[in-house]
């Protein structure tokens, strides 16, 4: 992990409110493992970082790809490549190579944490890899020529979630299983190899403060207690996650009402 | 240049410390930033048992600020010693142990189970937890039981012992005289600044409690308004912090009356941000033919 | 769509008020702002005699927010309603009148001299004033004090009587249930948070004062905290206000437990802050099927 | 007086720091008179606008000349032609056009506030009228071919303060003063005029919020009370102003020092 002044090289839109970003810097590029992340300075004005998965590495440099939801990724849009923006990283623990037949299996921006697993899954010879990519629908579309894709309105590719084309390939003997992507799909994509004995790897976002372990803020309950999502994740074993403490909330809520 | 101060007997290189709670318990942040150079590191709230904390979300970003309800989390004193603290002996900083009860007698517990510890420069007592004997208002806010509080841990300690103090409080310095008169050798401020966010999509807080602390630039004048009145009241040295982020915030706050300041949410934002107040305050007492004890407390009345 | 208020028994149009002494006392932005489209103007600190205010510098700018020493100038109640109450008038919004006083009697004159007029539909009472018997510190800071302050308005005037709430106190809901006792028929909070802002290079504050009054997004959610804990204390309608600068804001406050928000520090970034707000509340309650009724007070637990 | 998108035609560095923007409004435009000033929105995150003197109109635009001397200025700087900011404006009153044979005096970066009524003077065929500038130094000099510049290093134009060159013009007839700059200069200004019967006009700058009259930070005293720079100002006759309050602050720091 390391703190640098990184200049933006190339920005393109790939799709409504999407971007990929290119960054320059040798380190960062080299050292980058999939599922790792930078934690980005949006400029004066802007008191937390922003995280962002790696998206891809070549050569000297290092990519995200990233969707404007709010006030922080509306202002990272406004860069333009010559502008350089002060960059942590690579951080966290990434996923492990496992498997002769993985799937990989991205919801919404979550592919971003999968396109470097990907190739270097391909790097080592395991071409039997499969992506499958979920979308609410086409607008947020990110093309990957090798992914099977669904959209829950049916607008690109299958209409249904992820889970339906993972239980497929689970059928047709997939031995490794990768996740990123919202909560809920994250859950369902667990309780999808549950008992298989099929490693399960989902990488978490949880909102950060410090991205480096210091903070508490980004914590996630497991079964050998809380974990930093920025330190001993994102990507944590299946397994492992309490996904309770998350719907938590909403359920207390509830409760409340209820009595 | 010397830009090292006397803190109530320990010596610190330079007058700029890491935040309790934000700067992590040892090492975390120790790949970007040089630890040792810094004047001293506070670590997060210690308790004499682990504390789990509260549930996720713990953190909002608001304008200027943010919001935190991490509770406190902390694996407790034994573990601490056990784990963190042969890291922290190891740098040339000096160390501040932040600690937190849920009654006095817990405090004065972590801060006797401290005192035999080498490498523990000073106790900072936190009294803005839960008390939970009075139904949860924080010890801090009561004169009174924040002096009791602070002549517990005194009792147990041969430490340098910190009196942190909470903003939320209608006279800040009547807290600080009666800590004062109750023993502590220096006093730092402020904690965060009890506060909300809401989603209005949601109807929910955006925490998951209902309130938590603000910290950031936006509670600076706050703060900098709070470290005066205190300075105008206590003769203890004090540890100014809040919101602080560039040179001229620190400046601000020393000139106001503190003799040493604490950064926590600006580390978040860019961890060098205490160095770059080192590096800095050093050129600024050069350019203005003047040393730190002169700048502290030098504000000229209007 | 129907977003009008019963504010103790005033009808508003909608919950949209500008704050007091931050939209003049008459027309200063009726070139720019429809005025008669807000639910109420509130006027800026109005006094028996006139008074002087502070000296300049009066205002410094902060991160998210700024400071102010303007310390309540005004021409005093006699002009007040020679010059300016005419204009007033002949709005379409409902017209509160901010008053201030150095003693319990001054706020009672005032508030005597206004009750004949037409045209003032509430007075609020300013208790973050000097209380100069009791060495300067605010009115306000003291629930039995501010009590007797609300108490003393009340008698002389059949007029609708807001409390305004100063943030600086350990417990706000303390204060408000008090002024409840007292009379009060609404609560509005909160003013200005004292700071304080140095100039490094002067080594003076920046301000002609020492310390002013933090307003702007900075203190939004100290603000919001403060309302939903007076909204768990009283049953009289509250008035929401401290860093409110877009509807989202706005609706925070509201689902937090107010009747209706105040705008201040936001108009002077943005004149058409109060406009925006009320459009586009009705867009947020047609979208989620609700009434300003059903929202008001709706924050769900976690 | 209006409240306007206004979008940046052109912007020019005319010198270190210093620089013109140009927008197209043909309102504001149109109703600014000499003295009078516009307040920015300089977008999100700024909680104050900032006022600039309307430097000059052209058409359906008009401009301000501006230095960068703190934050908000920085950001001023950082916008670009295309780019739209929210103006309020004209504010204030302006400069009475008065004289047969009137000076104006700039100090610094109060010289935006001078070109429109030059122009006007000249429009309405008072040729006779003289323009002196002081700068600190050469570095934030800005050009006007017609007037005689001053700086205190003696970098540009002779060396020494305007007023000197001022006594030179009231020696040899000047009937009106019309100046902007720093209140230390203004008040020598008012000085050289003062018991002359020589209408003299002083434009102040003084912190703004509202700009509108509506907040009172930006107070003045003057013989007939406390007035409202934006608002009453920014323009007032000499012998109205009370210049003690202004240094007041700093009297009373020393007294009590003194005590
Ligand atoms: C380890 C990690 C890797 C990530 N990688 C990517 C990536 O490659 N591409 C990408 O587009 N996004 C990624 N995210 C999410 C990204 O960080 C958030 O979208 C971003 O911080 C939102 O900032 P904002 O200010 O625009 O939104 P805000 O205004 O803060 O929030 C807007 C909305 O976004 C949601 N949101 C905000 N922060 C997060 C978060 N940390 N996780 C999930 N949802 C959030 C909130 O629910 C909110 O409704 C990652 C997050 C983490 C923790
Ligand atoms: C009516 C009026 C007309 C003006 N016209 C021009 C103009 O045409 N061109 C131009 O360059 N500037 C002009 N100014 C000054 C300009 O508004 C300030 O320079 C600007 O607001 C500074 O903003 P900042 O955030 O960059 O500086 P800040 O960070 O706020 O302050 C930086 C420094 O600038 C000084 N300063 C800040 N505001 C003012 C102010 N209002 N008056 C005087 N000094 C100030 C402060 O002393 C401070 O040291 C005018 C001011 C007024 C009131
Ligand atoms: C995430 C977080 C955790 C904190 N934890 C503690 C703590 O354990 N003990 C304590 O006394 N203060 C704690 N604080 C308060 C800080 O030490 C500091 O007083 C406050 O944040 C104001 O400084 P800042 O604005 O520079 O952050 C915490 C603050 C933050 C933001
Ligand atoms: C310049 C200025 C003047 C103010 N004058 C008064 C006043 O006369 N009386 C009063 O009760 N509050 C006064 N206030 C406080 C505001 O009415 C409001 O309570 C506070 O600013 C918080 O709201 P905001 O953040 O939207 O500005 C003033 C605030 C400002 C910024
Ligand atoms: S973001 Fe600070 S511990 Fe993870
Ligand atoms: S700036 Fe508000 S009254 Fe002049």
């Amino acid at each position: 992990m390391i703190q640098a002044k990184c200049q933006i090289v190339e920005k393109k839109q790939v799709a409504e409110k999407i971007f990929v970003m290119v960054f320059e810097h040798a380190v960062i590029a080299s050292k980058s493992k999939p599922g790792q992340f930078v934690h980005i300075n949006l400029g004066p004005g802007s008191v937390l970082r922003r995280p962002f998965s790696v998206y891809d590495t070549y050569r000297d440099t290092f990519s995200i790809l990233f969707q404007v939801v709010g006030s922080g990724t509306n202002r990272l849009a406004t860069y333009r490549p010559a502008q350089s923006l002060d960059v942590i990283g690579p951080l966290g623990h990434g996923y492990p190579l496992e498997g002769e037949k993985p799937v990989l299996v991205g919801g919404g921006m979550g592919l971003a944490s999968l396109k470097l697993l990907h190739k270097r899954f391909i790097d080592s010879k395991k071409d039997d890899v499969r992506v499958i990519l979920g979308f609410s629908s086409n607008v947020c579309a990110v093309e990957w020529p090798e992914a099977d894709v669904c959209t829950e309105d049916g607008s690109l590719g299958k209409k249904g979630i992820v889970t339906g084309l993972l239980n497929e390939e689970l059928k047709s003997g997939a031995d490794a299983v990768y996740a990123c992507g919202p909560e809920a799909m994250l859950k369902k994509v667990g309780d999808a190899t549950k008992g298989k004995k099929i490693p399960t790897y989902l990488c978490l976002e949880r909102y950060m403060a410090c991205g480096v372990g210091a903070c508490l803020s980004c914590v996630c309950e497991t079964k050998t207690g809380l974990k930093r999502v920025c330190r001993e994740g994102p990507v944590f074993k299946s397994d492992d996650i309490i996904f309770n403490e998350t719907g938590e909330k909403k359920n207390s809520a509830k409760k409340k009402k209820e009595t | 240049m010397d830009i090292s101060i006397d803190l109530a007997g320990i010596k610190l290189n330079n007058p700029v410390i890491a935040a309790a709670g934000t700067f992590g318990n040892s090492d975390e942040y120790g790949q970007l930033v040089n630890i040792s150079l810094l004047g001293a590191v506070t670590t997060k709230g210690l308790s004499i048992e682990p504390w789990k904390g509260n549930p996720y979300p713990r953190m909002v970003e608001t304008v200027g600020g943010l919001i935190n309800s991490v509770g406190l989390q902390n694996k407790g004193v034994k573990d601490f010693i056990a784990d963190d603290l042969p890291l922290l002996r190891a740098l040339d900083a000096k160390v501040i142990v932040n600690i937190v009860g849920k009654t006095i007698e817990e405090y004065a517990q972590v801060a006797s189970v401290l005192d035999n510890e080498v490498g523990v420069d000073a106790v900072e007592v936190n009294i803005s937890c839960p008390n939970i004997k009075k139904g949860g208002s924080s010890f801090g806010t009561d004169p009174k039981i924040a002096a009791q509080v602070v002549a517990a841990v005194k009792k147990k300690t041969k430490k340098v012992v910190i009196a942190k103090l909470t903003p939320n409080v209608t006279d800040v310095s009547e807290v600080a005289k009666q800590v004062e008169l109750a023993g502590a050798d220096a006093i730092s401020l402020i904690n965060t600044v009890k506060a909300m966010s809401v989603d209005a999509d949601t109807r929910q807080s955006k925490l998951a409690t209902l309130y938590g602390g603000l910290s950031g630039p936006a509670v600076k004048p706050i703060a900098l308004r709070m470290v005066h009145e205190v300075s105008q009241t206590v003769k203890v040295p004090i540890i100014g912090m809040g919101g602080i982020s560039n040179t001229k915030d620190a400046l601000e706050f020393i000139i106001a009356g503190a003799q040493a300041v604490a950064v926590g949410t600006a580390t978040f934002n860019n961890p060098q941000t205490m160095i770059n107040i080192i590096n800095d305050i050093k050129d600024y007492l050069k350019d203005n033919d003047l040393t730190l004890k002169k700048l502290s407390g030098s504000l000229k009345s209007n």
